[in-house]
């Protein structure tokens, strides 16, 4: 037993020895390796802390949002449809919205606008997201215009700017008194944005949502399990997509990697040569062989997903933001809450380390039948 | 001893490049006796040796292996002469390790390790603590007045240093047999000689030597008990020094 | 020290670092969910549908709450807003009850 | 066709597995038909480097075929909260007819695989390759279970649609259902609690008797063989109840949860490694018949005899101190 | 003014009937407690728990009225050692209002599109009117009361 372990040790020492004598080669494989271990494994993390974020604003999100459609198109939406809607059975509370998007042509933001008449949000005073604040260069307590309709502009103090912490939900809010938002926008009397709607028995939703669309047939009713759905469908896609396109990566890695393990050197042929006529026996090259590739893939995987984490989580993934942020003015500037499990450091595992390491088997086994009197006939 | 009876060793067997490099051969090779065989170069003295230090399998006959006095791990009884004919290379490759020791006509050191590192090579697979082989590999090198270089990289040392540190490597697992393919092929006279005494010290530590050889201050030195003369894969003489 | 012993230290360090991860995720989310850590209430009394990842324009900022024929909705390649646009799926069908 | 990195995985493992095993089920025949040993000839000797081919990549691959079937159980449970009706693996599995085929013919093949590897490093420890054709002549038996293993898992995860009404492990594993397990759960506890303890203590007990004499090899292996079914039997008929606290839950798929802290995990692993090496210790036992595996084959099956012992007594000190620890009281 | 009047109005929350007294006065489910007959986590399905009071002041929860008439029926089975007379309480949730309802005074639908976590079930409502609306809405086949339950009926459920 002990026997056994220290050949393994002896055998892993030549490995690592013979891949230091080659270390130009097979550091550029490494840092290949890694590269792509760490692009894939930033992708399945940021994934999963977006969808875990996405499920905690949709936790907050109403059961049920009715929509006005008129032309294909958005239109507002008449309040008595409101009072309709309460009395459905199963329907314990309509909330009607106001709510609109301000685009800021001073330096090119779209901004959310919400009414709300909470405290902050009192008449001339607006509480906004930090991403706004930074576009628009204000603190707390001093006052910014937005263009109206007329010829005055709104003028609005900053009550409260919500912290970084919240930008993956805020950046982009105004919130505002209801008076102003409607003298923002000249917004009609007796007609609001949307109608957010909470039924008890989430059961019962599609029975509601039904009913609303035969009662007003004009009326788009969006549920929340929908929404998620959407949600689910972008990430997943996202995920599954990207992955795919990784996966070719990851392929095209592997060929990479076949072809190094089967143009063997010539030098690398006699070296095989001479340990086999020393006494080196078919499986202890194979042994070496695998070992070599253990130190190829072993640390290729934990710098790869070690440097992954860091990326995402503590630099929140600059790598994808670019393409993330396109041509938004307003990038949230967030700090993702990690989401990993063991099973998703497995499923990448079996996904990377294994193709690498069944498509050397073959190789090596090339490599490891050379002739023992190879030495010899040189 | 080892005995060879009516060994032949084929290549490109049933191909119309086939060609026999041994023919027939029937031979005797006593213990502790340092035997030459000597012939021009495609003469099949190589190809024996290969047959005989198990690197490869003969096309027929027989190659018995007595009185080895080493535990073969999968032999039972050890009086019993070892047939190394039918054996998979796996166990050959055990009793090679075990029982031979090589020296190359290129000294076939592995460039980019140290000497020290080189010299341990054949005892990596064995399992042995590393500590253990390198205090005996020192201890060879140092019997070959080669030790001050231990630590150096191969490719700085001389020709006749590159032959001892392999001489060393082919005694690290102690082999009761060495076999030598042309060992003085790259030396001058004066290694060739520094060579020979090198290996009168071997036999007096008792150990077999076979040596491939067409230079005359290998077959002609003092030392040697025995030339066998080869051409054309078969056995032409076969005669006693002494 | 051996090269071996380097290696396989190298091995079960990164492998513990590896192990770490998925307590260290645990402990921030335990970490956000306290109070402090929380959005601002009124944040969450506005019942927002989405993240606000991108707002180039109306249908990036509420994906969800999009006219059907909001440009690219319609095909995930179609390119008028290309980084972000190509990421976002149409809305599955399933929304007429 | 559900996409999840986990899903992914498992398809390109089958994938890897059964490509894999196929080439070297091809060389395998080859070998099989034209082995012999006693020639020197270069054939042969191209035949012997196959041999470590195959070595090679079973040794690879079918270690792969036991860890993914640990990979299936996790992703069918991780994939239950997808259909209504689904509380874990056992409703994600009913989702369409290919789930439970895909399951078992994988327990089937992970066991062969275990065989396998024991035979074929058996095999590598003597000089004369005595099982080659054996060892061959099974693994080509073995390629259609593999392509059939491959197949079932891909119609099974092409076949699922989120939003599917499947069965729970509630009425699959009830006295209502008209099944193996229906009656299996209608059995009084207490009988399967006596056959399950006297089972378990007979292969132990032989077990041990064996691994100190080297006599009763045969007895041993042949009630560890029927242990494992008693035991599985055991863990839906009564073990399962003291683990979810309730008389009337027969499950063997929910104790894979987080909610129960992976117990399943730690009861199955054992029980299968201890049946692999019990059932090896079966099939080895002819072989050493065989000149060469004379000495090797009776240490080999003491050493998988110890294995089997100390993975039973695990799977039975964990169920004994779920059931000793459990408020429920049968 | 009238105008900021009627939008001030407008964005006031608009109150229905119902009473959104949601798990008003029930104390909240336990989230390791498991449903007494089939095992499922019942803090998962808020919407269907149930749950029986025993004479000895212990609780029994299920994911669904239909368990709960399993146990009912079947005390000894799922309980061994006690009996149907040891029930004290038995409480169902109104589908609409999600309100807790003493099971004996429950109106039940069957036969419903509406389904559990288990299957098909009894949708249990407080009074007959919205047991007949929710027939209307979601093709139920009767409205049964809880003397007309029995363990055949149950069983008949999928």
């Amino acid at each position: 037993m002990i026997r056994t372990g220290e050949r393994q040790r002896n055998i892993l020492e030549f490995a690592l020895s013979s891949l230091h004598r080659r270390r130009g080669r097979n550091l550029s494989l490494l840092a290949m390796y890694v590269l792509i271990i760490f692009v894939l494994a930033s992708l399945l993390f940021f994934v999963s802390a977006l969808k875990r974020e996405a499920a905690l604003v949709l936790h907050d999100a109403p059961d049920l949002i009715v929509q006005r459609m008129i032309a294909g198109r958005q239109e507002l939406i008449p309040v008595e449809y409101g009072a309709e809607i309460a009395s459905i059975r199963g329907v314990a509370e309509v909330r009607s919205r106001l709510w609109g998007y301000y685009f800021d042509s001073w330096n090119g933001a779209n901004y959310t606008v919400i009414a709300h008449n909470s405290p902050t949000g009192t008449e001339g005073g607006a509480a906004i997201g930090s991403g706004v604040a930074r576009s628009r260069k204000v603190k707390v307590g001093e006052m910014f215009p937005l263009r109206t309709p007329g010829t005055e502009p709104l003028l609005l103090e900053v009550k409260t700017i919500f912290p970084d912490s919240s930008d993956l939900r805020a950046a982009d809010l105004i919130i505002i008194s209801t008076a102003d938002f409607s003298r923002l926008f000249n917004f009609p009397v007796g007609k609001v944005t949307d109608l957010a709607v909470t039924v008890t028995n989430v059961r019962e939703l599609p029975t509601v949502a039904a009913k609303i669309a035969s009662l007003h047939p004009d009326s788009r009713p969006i549920l929340k399990s929908e929404i998620q759905r959407t949600y689910q469908s972008i990430f997943d896609w996202r995920g599954g997509m990207t992955l795919l396109i990784l996966l070719s990566a990851v392929l095209s890695f592997i060929i990479f990697a076949w072809d190094r393990a089967t143009g063997l050197s010539a030098e690398e042929r006699k070296e095989i040569g001479i340990l086999k006529s020393i006494g080196w026996e078919t499986s202890d090259v194979l042994l070496l062989k695998f070992w070599e590739g253990c130190a190829i893939s072993l640390p290729a995987f934990l710098l790869g997903v070690i440097l992954a984490y860091g990326h995402v989580f503590f630099l929140s993934a600059p790598l994808f933001s670019q393409a993330l942020k396109g041509w938004s003015i307003l990038y949230p500037r967030f700090q993702l809450v990690p989401v990993v499990d063991i099973s998703q450091l497995l499923v990448l595992f079996f996904l990377t380390v294994i193709p690498y390491t069944t498509a050397t088997i073959i190789p090596s086994w090339r490599t490891a039948t050379i002739d023992p009197d190879a030495a010899m006939r040189s | 001893m080892i005995t060879l009876s009516g060994v032949t060793k084929a290549f490109s067997c049933g191909k119309p490049n086939e060609f026999t490099a041994v023919t027939n051969v029937t031979l005797e090779i006593p213990p502790r006796q340092v035997t030459v065989f000597k012939g021009p170069s495609g003469s099949g003295k190589t190809s024996l040796l290969t047959l005989i230090g198990c690197m490869s399998r003969p096309t027929s006959g027989r190659i018995q292996l007595h009185g080895l006095g080493v535990p073969i791990p999968f032999q039972e009884d050890t009086a019993v002469p070892l047939e190394i004919t039918g054996l998979p290379e796996r166990f050959l490759t055990i009793i090679r390790r075990s029982i031979f020791g090589f020296v190359f006509q290129q000294c076939n050191l592995i460039t980019g390790i140290s000497v020290l590192e080189n010299v341990m090579l054949p005892a990596y697979t064995s399992g042995e603590r590393l500590s253990e082989v390198a205090r005996r590999a020192l201890l060879l090198l140092e019997q070959f007045g080669v030790a001050r270089h231990a630590r150096q990289p191969v490719e700085l040392l001389s020709g006749g240093e590159a032959q001892r540190v392999a001489i060393a490597r082919a005694l690290i697992n102690n082999p009761a047999i060495i076999i030598a393919d042309e060992p003085t092929a790259h030396l001058d006279s004066k290694l060739s000689q520094e060579f020979m005494e090198i290996v009168s010290g071997l036999k007096r530590d008792g150990k077999s030597i076979l040596i491939a050889s067409h230079d005359p201050i290998v077959f002609d030195s003092g030392i040697i008990d025995r030339v066998v003369e080869m051409r054309d894969g078969t056995i032409l003489d076969d005669r006693s020094v002494r | 020290m051996r090269n071996s012993s380097r290696f396989l230290l190298f091995v079960v360090v990164g492998v513990t670092v590896i192990a770490l991860l998925p307590c260290h995720a645990h402990y921030r989310q335990q970490a956000s969910l306290r109070p402090m850590n929380r959005p601002p209430e009124e944040l969450t009394e506005l019942q927002l549908t989405d993240l606000c990842l991108v707002t180039e324009a109306r249908h990036t900022r509420h994906p969800s709450l999009a006219d059907r024929h909001a440009p690219f909705q319609e095909h995930p390649l179609a390119l008028e807003f290309f980084p972000s646009g190509s990421f976002i799926l149409p809305p599955s069908p399933h929304d007429s009850p | 066709m559900i996409l999840r990195p986990s899903t992914l995985a498992l398809l390109l493992i089958s994938l890897l597995v059964t490509g894999f095993s196929l080439t070297a089920g091809f060389h395998a025949m080859g070998i099989h038909d034209r082995w012999d040993p006693a020639s020197g000839s270069e054939e042969q000797l191209e035949l012997e480097r196959k041999t470590y081919l195959i070595s090679t990549i079973m040794n690879y691959v079918f270690p792969l075929e036991l860890l993914s079937l640990i990979l299936l159980l996790y992703t069918a449970d991780e994939l239950h909260p997808l259909f209504t009706g689904a509380m874990c693996a056992a409703g994600t599995l009913a989702v369409n007819p290919y789930g439970y085929p895909a399951l078992l013919v994988k327990i089937v093949t992970a066991l062969l695989a275990g065989v396998w590897l024991i035979m074929n490093h058996l095999d590598s420890r003597a000089f004369d390759y005595p099982l080659i054709r054996t060892k061959y002549l099974f693994l080509t038996l073995m390629m259609p279970l593999l392509v059939v293993e491959c197949v079932l898992l891909f119609s099974y995860f092409s076949g699922i649609k989120p939003d599917i009404i499947t069965s729970c492990c509630g009425s699959l594993f009830s006295h209502d259902s008209p099944t193996l397990s229906g009656d299996l759960i209608s059995l009084p506890p207490v009988i399967m609690q006596a056959l399950f303890f006297s089972a378990m203590a007979l292969a132990l007990l032989s077990g041990i008797l064996f691994y100190r004499t080297g006599r009763y090899g045969q007895l041993f292996s042949a009630l560890a063989a029927v242990t494992f079914p008693v035991s599985i039997a055991s863990i839906i008929s009564f073990i399962g109840l003291y683990i979810y606290e309730l008389p009337s839950h027969h499950c063997p798929f929910c104790l894979l949860q987080k909610e129960y802290h992976f117990i399943g995990y730690f009861l199955y692993v054992p029980l299968f490694i201890g049946a692999v090496s019990g059932i090896s210790a079966r099939v080895i036992s002819p072989f050493s018949a065989n000149p060469s595996l004379r000495r090797i084959v009776p240490d080999t099956r003491r050493y998988l005899t110890l294995v089997t012992i100390i993975c039973y007594l695990l799977f039975t000190l964990i169920a004994t101190v779920e059931m000793i620890i459990s408020p429920l009281k049968l | 003014m009238n105008r900021l009047y009627t939008l001030f109005i407008t964005v006031c929350v608009l109150w229905t009937t119902t009473v959104s007294a949601v798990d008003k006065g029930a104390p909240p489910v336990p989230a390791t407690a498991k449903c007494a007959v089939c095992g499922m986590f019942v803090a998962k399905y808020p919407e269907w728990v149930s749950s029986t009071r025993f004479k000895d002041g212990s609780l029994s929860y299920y994911d669904g009225p239909k368990d709960m008439f399993s146990h009912y029926f079947d005390t000894a089975r799922y309980t061994p050692g006690k009996r149907q007379a040891d029930m004290v309480t038995l409480t169902v949730k109104d589908y609409y209002t999600l309100a807790p309802l003493d099971a004996r005074t429950a109106f039940y639908v069957t036969g419903s599109d509406i389904s559990g976590p288990m299957g098909q079930e009894l949708v249990p409502f407080r009074g007959e009117k919205d047991a007949r609306a929710f027939k209307a809405d979601h093709k139920g086949k009767r409205i049964v009361r809880f003397n007309e339950i029995t363990l055949q009926s149950i069983t008949a459920l999928k």
